[in-house]
């Protein structure tokens, strides 16, 4: 009911210059994390920290290829974040599956199923690439173009048409479920028997 | 999501088991999106803060390397093969080098088998400074992680010089090594590094090795005695801080190992802490025998064996047979099964990582009864490497 | 003045009557009336009261005097037993089953307002009994072994108090309550005098749970009815607190001339108070590792009385009437509380732990009263629980008893930790799909709840209203109360409005940022952080057992010791013995008799009979 | 009225923005110590910004929401009773254990907020928060109480005047001993390294806040700052001998000292808590309670009952 | 290319003439410096893993299936490793590749559950008396209902166009294409 036009450029400014990065190193990137945030490379000094609890997060580093079983954990941790969320991905291999372009159990093509904001080139890509697509990032967000999250929202059918047909009807559901006779020890499958 | 009314509309309706199903414990998943699990997950159950069932789930990052290989001509597989360990890619590198040479019963020269030594040992000493920055996370001590971060920044800058790239060196070929070593002035870089580092060492003992809360963090937790860990096939710092003097480059020395010498520390309790000591111990010994290589110099000569088939790569043939070669990894016993059948591709190349014994069934058994804030701690003990198990 | 005997009667008369004609509306009518009567006469007789200060009326019955007086300290704890009393009688409209159970709960009712109206000795005594039979059949018709162990240990102490009052008529002749002091203070010996008042420790320690006596209660306050329990609680505990009062009125002074003082407070104040401090610690530790809802608001009572007797042992007038206004917030949020036991019990048919939660968004009426409650046990400020412990510590702190003090400010922590793991494991987390139907409590509950609850909030922000009273009681001006939301003590200040109005400021502050910001939207139980793994109602998403483990493994060592098994040996010590006495003296043939005869005639002869 | 109103806007203004620059101060020294550079000293107050202008916000239900308006309201109700050099709402009400409860409050409205949320680790979260409020509870009580005989009032503000002619109170050892005490209760109040079993990121992914995200994340930040300032503060008035400085003429200087010397104090105890915070590992909580019911209380119980002669 | 074995072994030589007399069903050869090499019939695996533990061979490395299409056999080889006698040992047998079936050796070996859940998730090779062999390991229920496995017949190519249906690149049907 508040009209925050007037502040824009000052919530941007925060917005660029404190994001939370979600710790999950999905690919093979995640080795080049620890330098980013520790002495030699120190993200801190731009105000990104990582965050374990998704629910705070803004930043979510695609670190190299995904699998599917981690697709799918991708997804939830994305869809838990607030808002204004943006996706960078590493290297090749979400672009065309880079080096496993015919491994039956590597995403060819992420875009598919999450909006990616910002890309960068490598296998597995240098700290200084990954600062490089960073500041990319934060360029977007100040001119208000990051909006990777707004299209996620808009044509969420078109993601979810995707993600269906790569995993099957409810699999959330089916993910979940999984584990239940092995867990609770009573050889008890659901409905199915 | 399905909503919680249909769920309780379908649960009366069949008149099935009221949810949830047991309430005397309740579950929680280490999964991949944990700072304790790189991506790697694991399923607690839990009654109050201790553990009473645990069960593994891997495959967050299968890619299938061993039906890939089979693709791919022989050069190629290297760097294919070596994003298998990502702490430490040289290993991958080496051990399928190695099975190669023997099939093709090639003996690499004096300067490769050198170069070779040293880069394994580069690998091993920056693999121990990551597994210190993770334990010093997860315990807590965020300063000594972060220099354990800094320190293993230095032999990153080194690796790119040597072979161009900082993490994925694609650097050891079969018959050799693919570049001689950027002369003298790398080698003053080297020696200034590891004197940098082995002063720094009291660093860490103040800051994690003889910290009061350390030894009550780690003492007594994730127990493992020497039959159980003969029979779960654990290798390496784990196997040998339960008493067993089992490493890879005394009993089945391979390059200039045997020349070089180095005493293997073993302990006898089997817990976290004696697994880190242990570890703490032979980071100071992968210093020594740097000084070592060092001193020694590397011999001159041809870096690579001149063998007319390596000029023409993409028709490169091995003859047909198999070849098993192992080295002793930061993680374990890492090893690597080629089998050819004389063809420009490998028929069959099956890689052994050290965590497929550690991280599956010896974890599930260390984890029941111990406490919530154990589990990393465990965890980081036996320095589990994901893509091993999931390959 | 007969009065004062329809204030005693009138609950038992109505007991009796609704056991009688035991006619479904009617009965809970009657037994309503019974309670209120004496609630409405105690409220006509404030002004007379005010008055004169001292209203007596006496009997002659069966060769004994028996004299009855309302003071103006009886007066508060009387209208305690009215308030809590009438609630919980109330409550029981919906939770009785049948006339049996409204019998002995105004039966016990009218033994409270005998105890505490009663000028002799001997009427005390007599309607002590009268309460406990009264619990013990309400206990028994649950379960026979917590009636049992309830019994045992009640008879125990009312031993002792029949041989202190036996021991202190041989002395004076009288059973009134002025001959009786006035005996003591001069003819009784120093070894009489240490007698009686271990005597009259056991006796009443029994009734108000002190440590070593506290074993029957957590079984007796969850074996019965819930609703009765707050009156069993909230009432019934304040009469073994009257007790410790009376042994400061009888022979408190003699006792304090006698042992003089240690530090500042008497000695023998200083074993009450000792045994207080062990009481909230105990009772506390022992609440917040219970997996029963009515263990725990059983333990959880016996440590609040810990803190009444605290107040009671330092001895000075401060901390005495400290005491009291804790012995009136703690009836008042412990009969909340158990209010509400009764209505989750009577809604959802659960008792322990593990079956409920996630029941706020079911039943928000209970969870507002049961948010009021929990602000006044764990003694947040605008509440009376805590005005009552404030001053308290102040009190006991002042004093220059480090001891008591470091005590006193453990047990409030422990307060705070067993009453989250309440509100966590039955109105938060996750709703087992059993308990998706319960409806909100029954009008009945809901309006006793409230009877109980607007008096916490009231007593706590304008605390003067009841230090008001409390001053008469002592005569002087012991804690200064300017204005009617003011406590002053000279050496600490409270001021309830003003801490109520800044609290609402920040408050204000808060949901202004708070709805500044974008809407939300409700998310499922189940739409949760599980490190990105889907999670399905199948899965357990609540600690709902052994919540407290490591706090029983960081205490495993204290645990062993418990009082309970070391009564229950001694039982079963008793029991061999009486088998051996069974199989070896009364063996049942005639010959042993008749060497049993010859004998103690011998040694009568001996003795020259 | 429009007075105290007055003052009331300033202290609450004062201690959010000192609140956020203790929290900057805090994140600066642990990166220097770890030979890195370090987020600009303005950076929480981006953090919150950030966190309350997120355009989607999630719920667990009203209390979810409510625990943690509570827990701001509490916080800024303590900060408004501790005296502030001569600046004080409700100075003449400040008791010393109405502070102590207040202090400890914010919690009961996180954890309320954070159980409403029926997640595993916020259960876990809650479980170890409170086990170390109930291990923290002893060595401060102790430490309390030996203040209270020692000076014989529990009003800090005249503690505070006691203080001025006496000495500071850390001159005296009985109070030495229990400052230490209540330092090291510091430590887990302000969740520093040693005792931040309850928001332990490497374990229980920030236990309590696991499921706390947007505005009310920013809410809580604000109340950490507040609650930051308002500990610091709690300890410089009973401890350091507060701020009250009477050298100058005008009232105004008079006051503007008398904050400065305080902010000097706050300081100086935050950095105590951030050096030792970087140097050691986490307890467990069993061995975080173990260790408060042993040292910390003997220390400040020897203290209490030394002020008590 | 690698037969002439270099200065015969003469340890070798003495462990593999001692296992071969307890297992007269086995033939064992040196390969090399501490590599032996066992060849061992499919139904005497357990009792040849039960003696060869007994004999100083304590670690079970790894079990690799490898698929040998020609001849429609599955070559399951035991890599074990001796500390004691400090060698390593490859025992090798073969299964008929439609229905290959073989006994766990779980009991001597516990770790080989493991690894028998591996080569049974990716070469269909069920052990019988494992009891976690239907447990969720490495793939999705998606890839097993398809069956994926890594045997030489299955048509990785086909099943990568299938599922991601975005690989239009490979329409040029490159036989022997070469990076």
């Amino acid at each position: 009911m508040v009209d925050w036009r007037l502040y824009e450029p000052l919530i941007n400014f925060a917005r660029k210059r404190s994001m939370w990065i979600v710790a999950f190193c999905t690919g093979c990137g995640g080795i080049e994390m620890p330098p980013l945030m520790t002495s030699r490379y120190d993200l801190e000094r731009f105000g990104m920290m990582p965050n374990p609890a998704p629910r705070m997060a803004d930043l979510f580093l695609i670190t190299g290829y995904v699998t599917p079983k981690t697709l799918k954990r991708i997804i939830i941790t994305y869809e838990m974040q607030p808002d204004p969320k943006y996706v960078l991905a590493h290297g090749s291999c979400p672009l065309n599956g880079g080096i496993y372009w015919d491994a039956y159990n590597a995403i060819k093509h992420l875009d598919k199923y999450i909006p990616v904001d910002v890309a960068i080139a490598g296998c597995m890509p240098r700290p200084e690439a990954v600062m490089d697509g960073i500041k990319k990032i934060m360029d977007l967000i100040e001119t208000g173009k990051a909006d990777g999250w707004k299209r996620y929202k808009e044509n969420y059918e078109y993601y979810k048409k995707n993600q269906d047909e790569l995993f099957g009807e409810g699999w959330r559901e089916k993910t979940a479920r999984r584990w239940i006779p092995w867990l609770m020890g009573r050889e008890k499958k659901r409905e199915e028997e | 999501m399905v909503t919680q009314e249909e769920l309780i509309r379908e649960a009366r309706e069949n008149g099935m088991e009221l949810l949830p199903l047991e309430k005397d414990t309740y579950e929680l998943f280490f999964g991949p999106q944990h700072m304790a699990t790189e991506n790697y997950s694991l399923i607690l159950k839990m009654d109050g803060h201790r553990v009473v069932k645990a069960i593994a789930n891997p495959g967050f990052l299968h890619r299938g390397f061993e039906k890939l290989a089979e693709y791919r001509p022989w050069h190629t597989n290297i760097a294919l093969l070596l994003r298998i360990c990502v702490p430490e890619p040289d290993v991958p590198e080496a051990i399928y080098s190695m099975a190669v040479d023997e099939l093709m019963g090639w003996e690499v020269p004096e300067r490769a088998q050198w170069i070779r030594t040293t880069v394994l040992e580069m690998a091993r000493v920056s693999a121990y400074l990551f597994w210190m920055m993770g334990l010093s996370f997860k315990l807590g001590v965020y300063t000594a992680g972060q220099w354990a971060a800094a320190y293993r920044e230095r032999f990153m800058a080194l690796f790119e010089e040597l072979t161009g790239a900082r993490v994925y060196h694609i650097y050891t070929i079969p018959g050799g090594v693919r570049r001689d070593i950027p002369g003298d002035k790398w080698l003053r870089q080297l020696r200034d590094t590891v004197e940098y580092i082995k002063d720094k060492l009291k660093d860490f003992d103040n800051l994690v090795f003889e910290n009061y809360i350390t030894y009550r963090r780690l003492e007594g937790i994730g127990v493992m005695d020497k039959k159980f860990a003969l029979n779960e096939g654990v290798t390496g710092p784990n196997l040998r801080a339960t008493g067993v003097p089992y490493d890879v480059r005394r009993a089945d020395p391979y390059l200039l190992y045997p020349e070089l010498d180095f005493e293997v520390p073993v302990l006898k309790e089997g817990d976290a802490l004696a697994r880190a000591l242990v570890r703490r111990f032979e980071f100071e010994q992968d210093l020594y025998i740097l000084e070592q290589l060092l001193d020694m110099g590397p011999p001159s000569g041809p870096y690579k064996v001149d063998h007319p088939s390596l000029k023409a790569l993409p028709r490169f043939r091995v003859p047909a047979g198999d070849a098993f070669a192992h080295v002793e990894a930061t993680k374990g016993d890492f090893g690597a099964y080629v089998v050819s059948d004389g063809g420009n591709k490998p028929y069959r190349v099956q890689i052994r990582g050290p965590s497929i014994a550690h991280g599956i069934r010896v974890i599930e058994q260390l984890l029941v009864g111990a406490r919530l804030a154990d589990v990393p701690v465990i965890l980081m003990s036996l320095d589990n490497c994901p893509p091993d198990i999931d390959r | 003045m007969n009065e004062l005997l329809i204030i005693i009667f009138a609950p038992l008369l109505g007991g009796v009557l609704a056991w009688a004609l035991n006619v479904r509306g009617i009965r809970e009518l009657l037994g309503v009336a019974g309670a209120a009567v004496p609630l409405a006469y105690l409220v006509k007789l404030y002004s007379e009261l005010d008055a004169s200060g001292q209203l007596s009326h006496s009997i002659d019955f069966a060769g004994f005097t028996f004299s009855f007086s309302l003071t103006h300290l009886t007066w508060v704890f009387a209208m305690i037993a009215g308030v809590v009393g009438l609630a919980s009688t109330i409550a029981m409209v919906s939770t009785s089953r049948d006339g049996y159970e409204w019998l002995f709960a105004l039966m016990s009712l009218t033994g409270a307002y005998g105890v505490f109206l009663s000028f002799d000795l001997l009427g005390f005594f007599i309607f002590w009994e009268l309460m406990t039979v009264g619990s013990f059949m309400m206990v028994l018709k649950y379960s026979r072994s917590a009636g049992l162990k309830y019994f045992v240990l009640s008879v125990v102490g009312a031993f002792a108090m029949f041989l202190a009052i036996a021991k202190i008529y041989a002395l004076s002749g009288s059973f009134a309550f002025p001959d009786v002091a006035n005996a003591v203070y001069y003819a009784m010996g120093r070894g009489d005098l240490a007698l009686v008042f271990g005597l009259f420790l056991v006796a009443f320690g029994v009734k108000a749970g002190m440590f070593p006596l506290h074993v029957w209660a957590p079984d007796a306050y969850s074996e019965t009815n819930q609703s009765y329990t707050a009156m069993f609680s909230g009432v019934l505990s304040k009469t073994g607190v009257y007790g410790f009062i009376l042994i400061y009125m009888l022979i408190g002074y003699r006792l304090m001339v006698e042992f003089g003082a240690f530090r500042s407070a008497p000695k023998f104040g200083y074993i009450i108070a000792f045994l207080g401090g062990l009481t909230i610690i105990v009772g506390g530790l022992l609440a917040a590792l219970q997996e029963d809802i009515r263990k725990l608001f059983a333990y959880s009572s016996i440590s609040q009385i810990g803190y009444i007797l605290v107040a009671f042992g330092v001895g000075t007038s401060l901390s005495i009437e400290a005491g009291i206004y804790h012995a009136i917030s703690h009836a008042l949020f412990k009969g909340l509380f158990f209010l509400i036991v009764a209505t989750i019990i009577y809604r959802t048919g659960k008792t322990t732990f593990a079956d409920m939660g996630g029941l706020a968004e079911k039943m928000p009426f209970t969870f507002a009263m049961a948010f009021v409650a929990i602000l006044s046990l764990a003694g947040i400020p605008p509440m009376a629980g805590f005005v009552s412990k404030w001053l308290i510590f102040e009190a006991v702190i002042s004093q220059n008893l480090p001891i008591l003090g470091g005590m006193v400010f453990f047990g409030s922590a422990i307060g705070f930790v067993y009453l989250i793991r309440f509100t966590y494991a039955v109105w938060f987390g996750q709703r087992p799909t059993d308990l998706d139907d319960t409806k909100d409590a029954p009008l009945p509950l809901a309006v006793a709840m409230a009877i109980l609850a607007i008096p916490n909030i009231v007593f706590g922000i304008a605390p003067g209203l009841v230090v008001k009273e409390l001053n008469k009681i002592f005569g002087g001006e012991i804690v200064t109360s300017p204005t009617l939301w003011e406590l002053n003590l000279g050496f600490g200040r409270y001021n309830g409005l003003l801490i109520l109005v800044w609290l609402i400021v920040g408050l204000l502050i808060a949901a202004v940022i708070y709805f500044l910001g974008a809407p939300v939207r409700k998310v499922p139980v189940t739409d949760t952080y599980q490190s990105g793994n889907p999670v399905t109602m199948e899965y357990n998403l609540t600690i709902r057992r052994n919540f407290f483990l490591p706090l029983k493994e960081a205490l495993a060592f204290w645990l062993r010791i418990s009082f309970d098994k070391l009564y229950r040996d001694i039982g079963a010590w008793v029991e061999d013995f009486a088998e051996v006495m069974r199989n070896y003296v009364y063996n049942g043939n005639v010959q042993s008799y008749a060497w049993y005869l010859a004998l103690i005639l011998l040694i009568l002869a001996m003795w020259g009979v | 009225m429009i007075e105290t109103a007055l003052k009331a806007l300033f202290i609450l203004l004062y201690a959010t923005f000192v609140g956020f620059m203790f929290m900057g101060i805090i994140r600066i020294v642990t990166a220097r110590i770890h030979r890195r550079v370090g987020p600009p000293i303005y950076q929480p107050i981006l953090d919150t910004i950030k966190l309350l202008s997120k355009k989607s916000n999630i719920t667990h239900g009203l209390i979810y929401d409510f625990g943690i308006l509570y827990a701001v309201g509490a916080t800024i109700l303590a900060v408004m009773f501790i005296p502030l050099g001569s600046i004080g709402v409700l100075r003449a009400y400040g008791d010393l254990i109405l502070i102590t409860f207040l202090l400890e409050i914010p919690m009961l409205g996180i954890m309320f907020a954070a159980m409403s949320s029926g997640n595993p680790y916020a259960g876990i979260g809650a479980q170890r928060a409170l086990l170390t409020l109930l291990a923290i509870q002893v060595p401060l009580g102790f430490a309390i109480v030996a203040l209270a005989e020692f000076y014989g009032t529990f009003s800090t503000y005249e503690i505070v005047m006691a203080q001025q002619t006496m000495g500071w109170s850390i001159f005296h050892f009985p109070l030495l001993l229990a400052a230490i005490a209540y330092d090291l209760v510091l430590q887990a109040m302000f969740g520093k390294e040693p005792f931040d079993i309850m928001i332990a990121p490497g374990e229980i992914s920030l236990g309590p806040m696991v499921e706390f995200g947007g505005k009310h994340m920013g809410l809580l930040q604000i109340q950490h700052a507040i609650a930051l300032f308002a500990e610091t503060l709690f300890f410089a008035n009973i401890f350091l001998g507060g701020g009250v400085v009477t050298a100058f003429s005008s009232s105004i200087l008079n006051t503007i000292a008398g904050l400065a010397v305080l902010l000097v104090k706050q300081v100086a105890v935050l950095l105590i808590a951030t050096f030792m915070g970087a140097i050691f590992p986490r307890f467990t909580i069993d061995q975080a309670a173990k260790f408060y019911w042993k040292w910390p209380t003997i220390i400040a119980a020897l203290g209490a009952v030394l002020a008590s002669l | 290319m690698a037969e002439e074995v270099k200065a015969s072994w003469s340890k070798g030589e003495e462990i593999v003439r001692m296992l071969l007399e307890k297992a007269p069903y086995a033939e064992g050869t040196v390969r090399r410096e501490r590599r032996l090499e066992f060849k061992v019939p499919a139904d005497r695996i357990v009792d040849f893993l039960r003696t060869a533990k007994a004999n100083g061979f304590e670690l079970l490395l790894q079990i690799t299936a490898v698929d040998w299409l020609k001849e429609g056999e599955i070559e399951l080889v035991y890599q074990l490793f001796s500390i004691s006698h400090g060698t390593h040992a490859m025992v090798k047998t073969r299964l008929p590749r439609d229905e290959a079936r073989i006994s766990t050796v779980m009991d001597i070996y516990p770790v080989a559950e493991t690894y028998e859940r591996d080569a049974h998730e990716f070469f269909k090779v069920t052990f019988e008396g494992n009891p976690k062999l239907e447990m969720p390991w490495i793939l999705e229920d998606e890839d097993r209902e398809v069956g994926v496995s890594h045997r030489k017949d299955f048509d990785m190519l086909g099943y990568v166009k299938r599922k991601y249906k975005l690989l239009d690149r490979f329409d040029e049907d490159k036989e022997n294409y070469v990076i």
